[in-house]
């Protein structure tokens, strides 16, 4: 874990209501996808958790929903203003266990993370078979980003407008055969991809949080294999640890 | 160093700090967390997770709910229990801090208050007991000893009968009178109060119209309290001779030394670590720029200045 | 227009009123300061600077500290007298304000509350009492009344038999249960009961080491208490049957919301007018797209739907 | 009184910790010299009363002394920033009473506001004289501003690096004549003035206020006529009716 001040450099909507944060800054504590880094914003009393899109050579990359005043007041933001901002927090997924054919599985605003992990899996030679799954045709982001990588990228809209009507496990038979599941979105889907998956795989989870390195037990689970922090156990479960509590 | 080390001892019940500053349990774990971020012995001591009988998972979440300046936390008291800190946390803690700690200790009953304070007095690495009977955030347990003065008396006299080491009683600010109960534990043995815990606070969550956090209510903190703590730290540092640890929102040296002018003999922060991880380490190093600011040659010589 | 009306609407103790938003006593003086801004006639209702029988000037200066969210005051219940009051002050409001108004009273023995409650209660332009016995900054009254159950019920009943219009008792945050005494001034006949007033506060002024204000604490007040009145006002409105009036740092037409959800039937804003004097229009303008956004149909609709 | 958003033109150290910041906005409810603004500033409760150094054509200028967290703020704002901003704040001095040579008296940062006020005067053709009270030479500012608009100026410091050593009253026979007096700084020095001053006058009080605008009581003070509000009854009182009480 590492604080550092991120400078905007770029700050742009992608739909309505999903934005796109380039900053560069001291990316070295970012060593794995999936991680995510922690924003201090003035005025506001704790940090704010948003997941690594891309990092590479000093150029951090989110992609953020807004949700509420934070990320309202991030939206805002000017490039030129400067962040503090903690990185290096979180587990982050594990390319090593991919396979040859990884399926990739993001719903809403659990799309962004997806994407390093692609970017990743396909320069190593994986043949990476993205979901995509929005509510709607204007909640749609990144799908492009993705096939830039190499990636196959199948989309599902819960309206039909655009993509396959209905949820992300709906074009699994579509995918065709994978060697590994990773997952993130909100839990009704992890769950359905839990469900749906045949293989084993590794789900990141979201929980309010306190502090966002393990200090504060803000935003512990159960696992089959004692309590984690979602926060710096996880945010990255897999499969054969996680307990569906709700 | 040696100079600066002087400027800022204060004693404790007997035992030297270097500095007066204490990460609050709850939000420094068993120190190991930060000690990659910082050398924790550059602390005056920490006070370790809330310890209770049995390992508890706590409450459901969310835990967690944002308030002006401030936050709400109702973790429950989540530790692997008084075997397994003993066994495997304290060793950790040991290899990296090897100051007397301070051992945080809560309960549900009398007896396992005794068991969990007698278990962890024996250990040679604990300082202080501190005895938390004011967690506002478990049923049953926690605050209700810390709201009566007749029970958080007998807890105390049960509890001071069977540890040797230094025992400081962590008080609730949601009482009609902090002053009764601090008395009331003074009369009891203690050797310190430690005040305050949280503010019991809510937040409902306007789109399901429901309370946000699973536990209903949660223990608010964070730089809000922060004039709540002062005066209650204030009145009770007027009414007993025992020493106060301050505490409640302090984020900075100028707020240790508002803390310390009220009454504080030590002062420990806790939601601070959690916004920023180096915060003790930034506020024992801002120290004595601040105190030659405000002409303070000494941090013990400080102790309840503004008293009248 | 008609419209918003309905959607806005509450009624409180049988009085109704356009909207639940209710300037709180002590920041919004007799309304006339503030008929210059806008047409205070938009209001719910307000509630009028705290009276007493005699005149008072209050406490010395400093009265005023700025806390983090928040500021303490210690004015100490200044006001010309109910004489005066009643001569001078409400022929002037009644010239800017011609909704039925809350008369807030103070006072340091039962014959003064009762005296002054009386006399106000006789007041035409008059809708509601509201009998605070909650003041932090005065000595041997105010709060004094209001963190014991059975003073709390013997002045509350005292004071129902002499007036007629609805008696809203404003109810301390000092105490460990403040459900005991909502449920104790319910049992002596009060209407309705309004809270949180302010959290006792203090800061110390580092340079002089010595208090910040010269009556040494005062009343904790703005967005840092809206946590905890907000757990007071759910936990009151689970146990009484009368309406609770909420207020503790509402600022926004989000706050008001929040508060109604944990179960208030009306609103009161303090010391937000004193940061923006336009506060009250400004939320009760917002209030119908926050309500869109979050389905609600109607203010009076929502009133305790976060209660279990 | 008016809310209005104003804009930084020029923020500049005139002292170690005294500074001058131009806004632009709208002036038109400053009527009197005496008056002050109260300025919202981001993460602080509570507005920051300053008086009104100068106000004319949509410019308002502050001189204004680092004494605090909100004016250590003020001092890092940049050209182009913007300030919530109410005017048209306390009762101001009246000019109608100066006579033909009025005697202005500042200590400190009780001097800015005696500039518009000298200006003022000085247009109607009165023979102004201005004393200036300051701690050292280095806090010394403004003296040059005011023999611009055509006053006699005296300044006093209490160590004597600069213009005569002592207290402001020291001067008053060098100051000669006067028919009527102005003043302004802290307490100590109000009082030292009343008692030294021979003529009728004016007197800017200094308290801790919650509003700024007469609603809150925080600022309350005895005289003669009654209780007064010093932001909204003052912070001008005339001599005949001030109580000192501490």
């Amino acid at each position: 874990m590492k604080q550092s001040i991120f400078i905007i450099k770029e700050n742009i909507a992608l739909t309505h209501d999903v934005w796109k944060m380039v900053l560069e800054g001291d990316t070295s504590e970012i060593t794995r996808p999936g991680q995510f880094v922690n924003i201090l914003l003035d005025g506001l009393y704790l940090r704010r958790p948003i997941s690594v899109h891309d990092a590479e050579d000093g150029v951090l990359t989110l992609i953020y929903k807004i949700v509420g005043v934070g990320t309202a007041r991030m939206s805002e933001m000017k490039p030129g203003h400067s962040l503090d901002v903690l990185t290096g927090l979180g587990n982050g997924y594990d390319v090593t266990r991919a396979g040859a054919r990884p399926l990739l599985i993001g719903g809403g605003v659990g799309v962004p993370p997806l994407y390093m992990l692609a970017k990743q899996l396909c320069a190593a030679g994986c043949e990476v078979t993205v979901i995509l799954g929005f509510r709607s045709a204007r909640d749609v982001f990144c799908k492009e980003a993705f096939e830039a990588l190499g990636a196959r990228v199948l989309v599902t809209t819960e309206d039909g407008t655009y993509g396959t009507r209905g949820f992300v496990t709906g074009v699994f038979d579509e995918a065709g055969d994978y060697t590994y599941t990773y997952s993130c979105g909100p839990e009704p889907m992890l769950r359905a991809v839990y469900n749906a998956s045949g293989t084993s795989g590794e789900y990141s989870f979201e929980e309010r949080m306190g502090c966002g390195f393990g200090a504060c037990m803000g935003c512990s689970c159960k696992t089959l294999y004692g309590n984690k922090r979602i926060c710096k156990d996880g945010p990255v479960l897999v499969k054969e640890e996680i307990v569906w509590e709700k | 160093m040696g100079e600066v080390t002087n400027k800022l001892a204060v004693s404790l019940c007997g035992i030297d700090m270097d500095n007066p500053i204490i990460p609050a349990s709850g939000t420094f774990g068993y120190g190991y967390e930060f000690a990659d971020l910082y050398d924790i012995n550059m602390l005056g001591t920490f006070s370790f997770k809330g310890t209770t009988r049995q390992p508890r998972f706590g409450n459901a979440t969310p835990r967690i709910a944002e308030c002006p300046s401030g936050m709400l936390n109702a973790v429950g008291l989540q530790n692997p229990g008084v075997d397994a800190v003993i066994a495997h946390e304290l060793p950790k803690m040991r290899a990296v801090f090897t100051k007397p700690v301070m051992a945080n200790v809560s309960g549900f009953s009398l007896d396992e208050y005794i068991e969990v304070s007698s278990r962890l007095d024996a250990e040679d690495s604990v300082g202080w007991i501190e005895l938390n009977i004011s967690c506002p955030n478990v049923h049953g347990g926690g605050m209700a000893f810390g709201t009566c003065a007749s029970s958080a008396e007998s807890v105390v006299r049960a509890v001071r009968d069977v540890v040797k080491k230094p025992l400081i009683v962590k008080l609730s600010p949601n009482v009609t009178s902090i002053v009764e109960i601090a008395k009331a534990v003074e009369a009891a043995g203690a050797d310190g109060v430690s005040l305050i815990n949280t503010l019991l606070g809510m937040r409902i969550d306007l789109r399901r119209r429901k309370p946000l956090l699973a536990n209903v209510t949660g223990g608010y903190s964070g730089a809000a309290v922060f004039p709540v703590a002062l005066r209650m730290v204030y009145q009770v540092a007027g009414a007993v001779k025992i020493p106060v640890v301050g505490m409640g929102g302090v984020s900075s040296a100028e707020d240790v030394i508002e803390m310390m002018l009220a009454g504080a003999t030590a002062v420990e922060i806790g939601a601070e670590n959690l916004r920023n991880p180096w915060a003790c380490r930034d506020i024992i190093q801002a120290l004595p720029d601040v105190m030659d600011k405000y002409g303070i040659d000494s941090l013990a010589s400080i102790i309840g200045a503004a008293q009248p």
